[in-house]
């Protein structure tokens, strides 16, 4: 019947932002939300397994703050050009985490924080290719994704 | 308004009209796609170009302010239709294409 | 009965003879078509004999119903003197021929065919005879045409009778054409199509201006159907055809139609210059060239048909002359004519049938087989030589005698006697060498059949029966033909009618002296040429290169074809692209041209300001289509990449002009109109831009052209769409629309309410549309091969696939797996929201943009995601959608929808209305137009996945194809190796 | 009508699309189940148009208005009954019926969605016949010409993706220049309704005027590519030749949608008034060029299934000079030629899959080609003894005869009826000392011109093909495929035989449609059921 | 133009126009940088301007402005946000990957190779 | 007072956006190679989307959200099919 709560409270969510909160339009948005997770269903995803979800919270505060962040950073660098001796480069980086649905969430923080793109993952040599706009060093980075998002996403994933 | 949105219509009549009569089967389709939006603007143009406007019917707002919704409901149709007829025409000139080898309108070789 | 009603019994008795004898399916059965004709004709030629008392009397026998009231265009029947004497003529020469036929056609002939055709044609030429109305007579004038075409092709295994056959139907046909021209401009002169009235209105009618006009036309008609010059020439190519249909068709019926009509319309046409020139002269030069041919022949059947174009000028030149004397003698030459002519076809048919060749070279001494034949065949040619004591003797001296008479001042008329005893000494000539080539001299030694003997009997009845004609009317003229004659042409003369006698000597006179004359003289012709013409070639001297039928071939085919050809390539084309100017042009000019002849001036422009934001994205929006046209032909994936950015700017442009509705549509159909491009993007053949072509002065012109020609249409559309923006529509049926899409529609959106309710019918229509082009693009895509050079997988996924293979920790398709990892994950997850999307457009679409049309390319762009994410199999390996069956529901509903309307005794697609009541939720608007939305919805949904899935199943066709050839060939290199 | 037989008027365009929606559930594999679901329809359909053609005639050859939705005229979409439109989907049905049961034999089954794309095809046909809006008349446009697209394109292969193509690209572009026009006359005059337009034209201010009159040109030029005018037409003969034979038979109808539409809104709208005569120049012009064009490409043809094709042609370019000359008698008798035309080449092409199956490719090419230069004339052996064809030769070649007879006017078979009628009309028969105009002249000319063409190219290769390749294989012929052509052939002579009541319809229906105020105040005064003129179950 | 606009507080008007202002201002730094920027793996950096915080201010802006003006709660904007957060990675991610085959493949040299390749 | 700060904001925004469209319509018409185009063609989607937006706020009306939701929810669609075709030659496996 719901094989997927937490994506069926999101679509029920998704009516109710779309149309308005009333009783209705609860019971109607819980019928298509229970119908469209049934379609989910269908696609027959790897589940993922949410072990620490109250954990989410603080990542999306992460991803916010970093958000704000680069995007002065980065604006600047349009701006102004980029200061002496900062590059933009690709860098390689091995990666531990293995669910998918963390490897995507992982994807979109990186791609959707201006000034590092994902590129390229592979999945024998587990490891990611970036590519950061301004790259002073390479550690600075590997450090920064590894210990704030990695880490984190390994606790809330694996 | 009304001048802008004729200038848009003329020039994108003159790239459609350009296009299809060129000898490329795939110009030929950009060119009827940029023909359907110019004659899809003009349908629309003929109801008067109104902006800001409630799209709807509101309380309070007269009915006849509104956009004229005929030109509209045309729009939507022709817009339908030219969607189902560009997919028929893609499909057609990929079938002309891979009966001849080329993509030529007529079938024939590059050279000629 | 009344006798009125003989005549459609004379009529229909031929075809339904004709009907009978083409179903009899056993085609070697003899006797029974044959029965079945000579019935036919004798019930026939019974039913107008015993018709004669009441015609003799002066009576006219009419039958008439309506065919085509409107246009007097009646099938009325006439039947007097001149009628009757023409059906009896018909019908006894007929029922001669097909006891001659009978006997003559051979054993591997489909007689059924041979008699039906027969039949049909005595019967289309009584019509002739019978007609009432001139229009009903060109009908049976072109039936005739049609009919000695099948006749003469009858043999059409010969090439000689197909083209013989053809060249009579080509003839004969265009002057049927122009017979009926020349009727419908008789009808317009006397205004009505009654032969009757037209023959009444003679004196009316030569006053006309049209008159000359008309009279080309009928006499075109009637001289080619007599194969007068210059016309002539298909009649010996008729000769083709099987003799007894010669006899009949070229002696005595079809040739003889032409001057029947010259006859039958004399009271009402002639007596003009006009008439005597045209006439006159076409008369002459066939007499005479038709008798000098005659002489040359070398086919016996040549000679007859040549010497019946003589006869037939002959005729002609009297009916010419205006006087009654004149036509009386025409008439009675008709006659005289038919009897002499047919039995001396008969004749050569027996002398073919017997001996193999009508040759007249090969034959000779004939009269010690043929005795009997011998001696008819030379009375007959007495006769057509006009030896006294026969009938010919009689009609060629009333002929000399009206020769003699001066009848206009002209040259024509001072040189008739000449032409006339000239002609006669020709006519002797060739009659002579008839009788005397054939069947004197030495035993022939180079027949092809030996030992010709005499046919049976009644294979020569016709022959004996007919000479015994001549001989009576010729010894007897006043007491055999006389009363006949004179019935015949007091009906055409009426008034007119002359004093005539119809006696063999009339003393010494002219005509007499001419006679002897051409007697003495063509005796002597015949004499000095005999030994020219024992070994000469067919065809008179120096005349003889200048075929008419090689030089009607010539004419026909180069008018008729390589003109044609050349103005067919001139004036069209089998190419797109000219073929679109001519669209675009002509649309241009039926656009402008109105506006430019009638002044038109656009209302004058008041600057009334812009958003600038709207003018900068317009600025854009230029600028993209720009670009799309200029990339489009080397840069297709930029082109299409451009084309959709124009989409966008049009979307924001329904936006800011207050149509959220449209810019939705456009959105989603600019989304899945660009996936779909670029599914077929993949089979078109690469391009290098680097190439770029040499310009010839031509197509730089050529592109210049097209350049003012679109620049022509977009300044023309901008003008167009100025002048009708900026000019408000005071009463629009809109007004209704927004008046009343709340009250009587319930629903707010206006758009939706108009597409779903007021004018629900279009969208039907308009789903309709989707549902056949989604079928069509399945149908062909089933049997899509892609070209040669679109087989290969596309160069990315080989270099790819070449790095999965080369590296041992590495499986095939690792690259796109990884490639996707993460973006199919998101992709999939997007799945549900897009579905809620889409209902969501649904539901709202009555009192908010959205609609059935919107969710279903919402629901199936949901769909198209998750083919882009994990491929065809991967997709259809979990959803399987049934497009098909999405879309007859949905075009089931729609229709079922509008049909509930029914039910309650309203018109089809009466929408339905009400807020519901419904437990715990409260007031639900409930409209039976959201469920005729909700067949949209599903038709939309189905060919929208229909189109792309049988796009995208391409890939995976085109790689089992791949594999089997792949094994094909593999298995054909394993087969060779193992050969060696 | 009343009652429920009210909404047998819709019937013909319901019982297309319903079908059509119900074959899609059927398997391509239930090829006897999808055909029989179609002959149905089709049978059905034929009944409803007889029902429909035999239908109590009102005053003035009017039978009914039908109001879609309940909504009244001008708001909602109106369908319109009378004689033109009844006498078109008489001919539909026949002419669907035919090509439907001829497609059984073979070539229903080489495609996907025969019968689908064919039922939509009827349903679009119908529905332009029906419908009194402007816009609706493109939607049905639209529907019609995607099935036909379909349609063309049954059975591929490289002749007909190619013609298909050009016809499909050519369409296109004609369905936006459709919209431009419908568009133009919308904000021009405020209304799509067909007789409300025609009642408002008087009222519209004269520069508002202009534009319309620029919108109903370019509305023109829409249908006249359908119609297949020179310079418009060049795509007809190859599409219609490589079509495959009962599509080709059922196009036949096609073009004459637009000479119906042509017809329909000459009459109505430039009948008389401030627009009266507009554009009958243009039509006049146009039409004799397309004679012309036709009569050349009629003898140019090597081919049989071009030389139909140009026959469409010649059969387009006379009605369209007729409708140029605009003038009572000769329409009336014009309509008597569209009709017999239509079955005739309806018939032709069908039977021309027929005489050239078994026949090797290009034989009909060299049969001219032979004779232009004069190859295989003399050395062709003498044959003296008769071929007892094969009893199917002997029906085909009859069935090729009548449609000789029938495509050259020949007497007696309908073709002659109907150019005598024209011609007679133009010669101003009964009414005496009227000379007839150049115009007329011209077209009296080309007419004649056309038969003559005509009998000249159809003898030369209907000679070639009956009489001279008779070592080719005889044709294997079903039935089923003899009997519709038979049975449109039978039309034709039914045609004949009852000219005077045929002939007297016409010129009902021509009369009713000169007197556009009956057709305006039908439409306009049609009242919705339900309460007092107001949409009763809204 | 703005018709509720009347009922809105003034310091409730500069809120929402200065979220306005940063969301399109962010929205250009990123197209100016989309153009100026040299190298296509450079250019993928500048329009996630536009699909942060570009949209973030933009959404936010009309969400205050729908909220306060009408004086309930229309966060339904943020719907927008959300999608195009989630989803605008995948494009680029996709066109990055895309554009290092082709570069690859045409040797086009300044782009890692992938390891041990041949 | 407000309205003013309202309408100049929003003039002001509208036409950063549409500065931003030009710019990004710049890109897909210069290229210089495909990649560079159809990030162009998604650049333009979400600025043109924005400008949805700032057009409601605009104008004061909510139902100009559809669109933008579309465009928000859908809109990539199309740029993944072209990025896909550009890696793989083909859009549809
Ligand atoms: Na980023
Ligand atoms: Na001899």
């Amino acid at each position: 019947m719901l094989p997927y709560p937490l994506l069926t409270l999101s679509l029920v969510l998704m009516w109710l932002l779309l149309n308005g909160f009333s009783f209705g339009h609860l019971l109607l948005g819980s019928f298509v939300a229970i119908f469209a997770s049934w379609g989910m269903a269908a696609l027959r995803p790897e589940k993922p397994r949410l072990r620490k979800w109250y954990l989410l919270p603080k990542l999306f505060w992460l991803v916010f703050v970093d958000v704000i962040r680069s995007n002065l950073a980065v604006a600047l660098v349009i701006l102004r050009g980029r200061p002496r001796g900062h590059t933009a480069g690709f860098l390689t980086m091995p990666l531990e985490l293995q669910d998918r649905t963390a490897l995507a969430i992982l994807a979109v923080i990186l791609t959707s924080v201006p000034g590092s793109a994902w590129l390229e993952y592979d999945a024998s040599e587990r490891h990611v290719l970036l590519h950061v706009l301004d790259l002073i060093d390479e550690e600075t980075w590997v450090d920064m994704v590894k210990n704030r998002y990695e880490k984190l996403l390994m606790e809330i994933f694996e | 308004m009304e001048v802008i949105l004729s200038i848009a219509i003329g020039i994108m009549t003159t790239c459609g009209v350009w296009l299809i009569l060129r000898p490329r089967t795939f110009q030929v389709i950009i060119g009827l796609s940029l023909l359907s939006y110019a004659v899809n603007l003009f349908i629309f143009g003929v109801g008067g170009v109104k902006s800001n406007l409630p799209p709807i019917l509101e309380q309070g707002v007269p009915a006849r302010m509104l956009t004229d919704p005929v030109p509209q409901a045309l729009v939507l149709t022709a817009i339908v239709i030219g969607f189902a007829t560009t997919a028929l025409f893609l499909v057609v000139l990929l079938a002309s294409r891979g009966l001849t080898g080329n993509d030529h309108v007529d079938g024939r070789n590059e050279g000629k | 009965m009344d006798q009125n009603v003989w005549l459609v019994v004379l009529l229909l008795l031929p075809f339904l003879g004709s009907f009978a004898a083409a179903f009899i399916l056993n085609t070697t059965s003899r006797n029974l078509p044959v029965v079945i004709s000579a019935a036919v004709a004798a019930v026939a030629l019974g039913a107008s004999i015993s018709c004669y008392p009441a015609i003799a009397g002066g009576e006219i026998l009419r039958y008439q119903f309506a065919w085509l009231p409107q246009f007097g265009l009646n099938f009325s029947l006439r039947m007097d003197g001149f009628a009757w004497i023409f059906t009896v003529l018909i019908l006894s020469i007929g029922l001669l021929v097909i006891l001659y036929a009978r006997y003559y056609m051979s054993d591997e002939d489909p007689i059924p065919r041979f008699f039906s055709f027969l039949l049909a044609f005595m019967g289309a030429m009584l019509g002739i005879v019978l007609s009432g109305n001139i229009i009903l007579l060109s009908v049976f004038w072109e039936l005739t045409s049609i009919f000695s075409f099948l006749l003469i092709s009858y043999w059409h295994g010969n090439a000689n009778a197909r083209d013989g056959a053809r060249m009579a139907l080509t003839i004969t046909g265009i002057g049927g054409f122009c017979l009926l021209i020349g009727f419908l401009l008789l009808g317009n002169i006397v205004g009505s199509y009654d032969l009757d009235k037209v023959l009444a209105s003679g004196d009316m009618i030569r006053a006309h201006p049209l008159y000359l006009p008309m009279l080309v036309f009928i006499l075109l008609g009637a001289l080619t159907k007599s194969a007068q010059f210059p016309f002539h020439f298909w009649l010996p190519n008729a000769m083709a055809a099987p003799t007894p249909v010669s006899a009949f068709l070229h002696s005595a019926t079809m040739v003889k139609a032409g001057v029947f009509l010259l006859a039958r319309f004399w009271p009402a046409l002639s007596g003009t210059y006009e008439w005597f020139l045209l006439v006159g002269l076409a008369g002459m030069l066939t007499l005479l060239l038709g008798a000098y041919f005659a002489m040359f022949q070398q086919d016996l059947k040549g000679l007859l048909a040549y010497s019946t174009i003589s006869h037939l000028g002959l005729i002609t030149t009297l009916l010419s002359l205006g006087s009654p004397l004149a036509t009386v003698a025409a008439i009675f030459h008709m006659l005289n004519h038919a009897t002499f002519k047919a039995s001396l076809f008969m004749a050569a048919g027996i002398i073919d049938h017997e001996t193999g060749t009508r040759d007249m070279r090969k034959l000779s001494g004939l009269i010690r087989c043929l005795p009997i034949t011998g001696t008819l065949a030379m009375v007959a040619s007495a006769s057509m030589a006009g030896v006294p004591l026969l009938n010919g003797f009689l009609s060629k001296e009333m002929f000399f005698a009206e020769a003699v008479e001066t009848h206009e001042n002209s040259i024509f008329d001072t040189m008739l006697p000449y032409v006339a005893t000239l002609a006669g000494a020709f006519s002797v000539a060739y009659s002579i060498r008839f009788i005397h080539a054939v069947f004197f001299g030495p035993k022939a030694t180079q027949l092809p059949k030996k030992e010709p003997h005499e046919p049976p009997h009644w294979m020569r009845f016709p022959i004996e029966f007919l000479v015994l004609v001549c001989l009576v009317v010729g010894i007897f003229p006043a007491y055999s033909i006389g009363p006949f004659l004179q019935t015949a042409v007091t009906s055409v003369l009426d008034k007119q009618t002359p004093d005539y006698s119809l006696a063999i000597w009339h003393g010494v006179n002219t005509p007499l002296i001419m006679s002897l004359i051409a007697l003495v003289g063509g005796a002597t012709i015949y004499a000095l040429l005999k030994g020219y013409l024992a070994s000469c070639d067919d065809g008179p001297p120096i005349l003889r290169g200048l075929k008419g039928q090689r030089v009607f071939e010539r004419v026909l085919v180069t008018v008729s074809w390589r003109w044609a050809r050349f103005a067919e390539q001139r004036l069209g084309t089998r190419n797109l692209q000219p073929q679109l100017r001519w669209v675009v042009f002509t649309g241009l000019i039926a656009g402008l041209l109105p506006l430019y002849l009638s002044g038109f001036e656009v209302r004058p422009f008041v600057w009334k300001g812009a958003d600038p934001a709207f003018a900068a994205l317009w600025v854009i929006g230029i600028g993209l289509a720009l670009g799309t046209a200029y990339l489009a032909k080397y840069h297709r994936l930029a082109a299409l990449v451009m084309l959709g950015g124009v989409g966008l700017i049009v979307c924001t442009t329904f936006v800011w002009l207050s149509a959220p509705d449209l810019a939705v549509t456009q959105l989603l159909v600019e989304i899945v109109t660009t996936v779909l491009i670029l599914l077929g993007l993949r089979w078109l053949p690469k391009r290098n831009p680097e190439i770029e072509e040499h310009l010839s002065l031509r197509a730089r012109a050529r592109r210049l052209r097209d350049l003012l020609l679109a620049i022509t249409c977009g300044v023309g559309m901008s003008f167009v769409a100025f002048a009708v923006m900026t000019m408000p529509v005071p009463d629009a049926i809109a007004n209704y629309f927004l008046d009343n899409a709340y009250s009587m529609g319930g629903g707010r959106n206006v758009v939706n309410v108009i597409l779903v309710d007021f004018r629900g019918f279009d969208t039907l229509g308009e789903i309709a549309v989707l549902g056949v082009v989604a079928l069509t693009v399945y149908a062909l895509l089933r049997r899509f091969r892609p070209a040669a050079d679109s087989m290969d997988l596309p160069e990315q996924q080989q270099i790819q696939n070449r790095f999965d293979a080369e590296r041992s920790d590495r499986d095939l398709g690792d690259t796109v797996r990884e490639y996707l990892l993460v973006p199919s994950v998101i992709m999939q997850w997007m799945f549900p929201f897009i579905i809620t999307l889409a209902v969501y457009i649904f539901m709202r679409g009555h009192d908010l943009p959205g609609g059935g049309f919107s969710a279903g390319l919402t629901l199936s762009i949901a769909f198209l995601l998750q083919y882009l994410a994990g491929g065809t199999r991967w997709a259809e390996d979990r959803i399987r959608i049934q497009p098909l069956r999405w879309m007859g529901g949905g075009l089931l509903i729609a229709s079922a929808t509008g049909m509930g309307a029914w039910a309650f005794g309203y018109p089809f697609l009466t929408s339905h209305f009400q807020y519901l009541e419904v437990p715990f939720i409260g007031k639900v608007p409930a409209a039976s137009a959201l469920l005729f939305d909700l067949g949209v919805f599903l038709l939309v949904v189905g060919s929208t996945a229909l189109i792309l899935v049988a796009l995208a199943h391409q890939s995976i066709r085109i790689n089992r194809l791949r594999a089997i050839e792949l094994s094909k060939s593999e298995a054909a290199q394993e087969e060779a190796t193992a050969w060696k | 009508m009343t009652g429920w037989t009210q909404h047998l008027i819709i019937a013909p365009i319901l019982i297309p699309l319903a079908a059509a929606a119900l074959l899609l559930f059927f398997d391509e594999r239930r090829r006897v189940a999808k055909a029989m679901i179609s002959l149905a329809a089709t049978v059905l359909m034929g009944f409803v148009a007889i029902v429909l053609f035999r239908a109590e005639t009102g005053l003035d050859g009017f039978q009914g208005v039908y109001l879609l939705g309940n909504w009244a005229a001008p708001f909602g979409i109106v369908l319109v009954l009378d004689g033109l439109s009844a006498l078109m989907l008489l001919l539909a049905a026949l002419l669907g019926l035919a090509t439907l049961v001829f497609s059984l034999a073979r070539w229903h089954a080489i495609g996907a969605h025969f019968h689908s794309m064919f039922q939509l095809l009827l349903m679009g046909v119908n529905g332009a016949f029906l419908t009194g809006d402007l816009f609706n008349l493109f939607v049905f446009f639209e529907v019609m010409l995607a099935a036909s697209y379909g349609l063309m394109l049954h059975g591929s292969g490289p002749m007909r993706v190619k013609a298909g193509m050009h016809y499909i690209a050519i369409n296109l572009v004609a369905a936006l220049l459709f919209l431009i026009g419908v568009s133009l006359i919308y904000g021009t005059s405020g209304t799509l309704n067909m007789a409300d337009l025609a009642a408002r034209i008087p009222e519209i201010e004269p520069d508002r005027r202009l534009l319309l009159q620029a919108g109903a040109g370019v509305l023109g030029i829409a249908f006249l590519i359908k119609a297949g005018m020179w310079p418009l037409c060049f795509w007809l003969p190859s599409a219609y030749s490589a079509a495959a034979a009962p599509v080709a038979g059922l196009f036949a109808i096609l073009s004459k949608l637009g000479i119906y539409v042509i017809l329909r809104l000459t009459m109505l709208l430039f009948g008389d008034g401030p627009l009266a005569g507009f554009g009958s120049g243009f039509l006049l012009y146009g039409g004799t060029a397309t004679l012309v064009f036709g009569i050349i490409g009629v003898l140019s043809s090597q081919a049989l299934g071009r030389l139909a094709g140009y026959s469409v042609l010649v059969s387009s370019g006379t009605m369209l000079m007729v409708l140029g000359i605009n003038d009572g008698a000769v329409s009336s008798g014009a309509l008597l030629y569209m009709v017999s035309s239509t079955l005739t080449l309806a018939a032709f092409f069908m039977l021309i899959e027929l005489v050239e199956r078994g026949q090797d490719a290009g034989a009909a090419v060299l049969a001219v080609t032979m004779e232009a230069y004069g190859e295989g004339e003399e050395s062709e052996l003498e044959q003296a003894e008769g071929v007892a064809m094969p009893g199917t030769m002997a029906l085909l070649g009859i069935c090729f005869a009548a449609c000789a007879i029938l495509v050259a006017g020949l007497p007696p078979l309908s073709g002659f009826i109907a150019k005598f009628a024209m011609l007679s009309a133009m010669m101003g028969t009964g009414t005496i000392g009227i000379p007839p105009t150049a115009a007329v002249w011209t077209l009296a000319a080309l007419v004649i011109l056309s038969g003559v063409a005509s009998l000249i190219a159809m003898s030369r290769v209907g000679i070639y093909t009956f009489w001279t390749s008779l070592e080719g294989v005889v044709p294997r012929v079903l039935v089923i495929e003899i009997v519709p052509v038979l049975f449109l052939l039978a039309l034709t002579l039914v045609l004949t035989i009852q000219a005077g009541p045929a002939m007297q319809y016409m010129e009902t229906t021509i009369r009713a449609l000169s007197n556009p105020e009956v057709y305006i105040d039908a439409v306009r005064q049609a009242v919705v059921i339900g309460s007092s003129g107001q949409g009763g179950a809204h | 133009m703005i018709q509720s606009a009347i009922d809105l507080p003034v310091w409730a008007a500069c809120l929402v126009a200065f979220f306005l202002l940063i969301g399109s201002g962010l929205a250009l730094i990123g197209a100016i940088g989309f153009l100026r920027l040299p190298t296509f793996y450079e250019r993928i950096h500048a329009p996630t301007l536009g699909t942060s915080w570009g949209v973030g201010g933009i959404v936010l802006a009309s969400i205050l402005y729908f909220s306060l003006s009408s004086s309930r709660l229309a966060v339904h904007e943020i719907l927008i946000g959300i999608f195009v957060t989630v989803t605008t990675p995948v494009t680029l991610m996709l066109l990055a990957r895309a554009a290092l085959h082709r570069d690859r493949a045409e040797r086009n040299g300044n782009v890692p190779e992938r390891k041990r390749e041949i | 007072m407000s309205t003013i700060i309202l309408f100049t904001a929003v003039s002001l925004a509208q036409f950063m956006l549409a500065g931003a469209m030009a710019l990004a319509a710049i890109r897909m018409f210069c290229g210089p190679r495909a990649q560079d185009r159809i990030i162009g063609l998604d650049s333009l989607y979400i600025n043109a989307m924005l400008l949805l937006v700032t057009f409601g706020i605009g104008t004061g009306r909510v139902i100009y959200f559809e669109a933008a939701l579309v465009i928000g929810m859908l809109g990539f669609i199309s740029t993944v099919a072209l990025a896909k075709f550009l890696m793989r030659g083909e859009v549809i496996e």
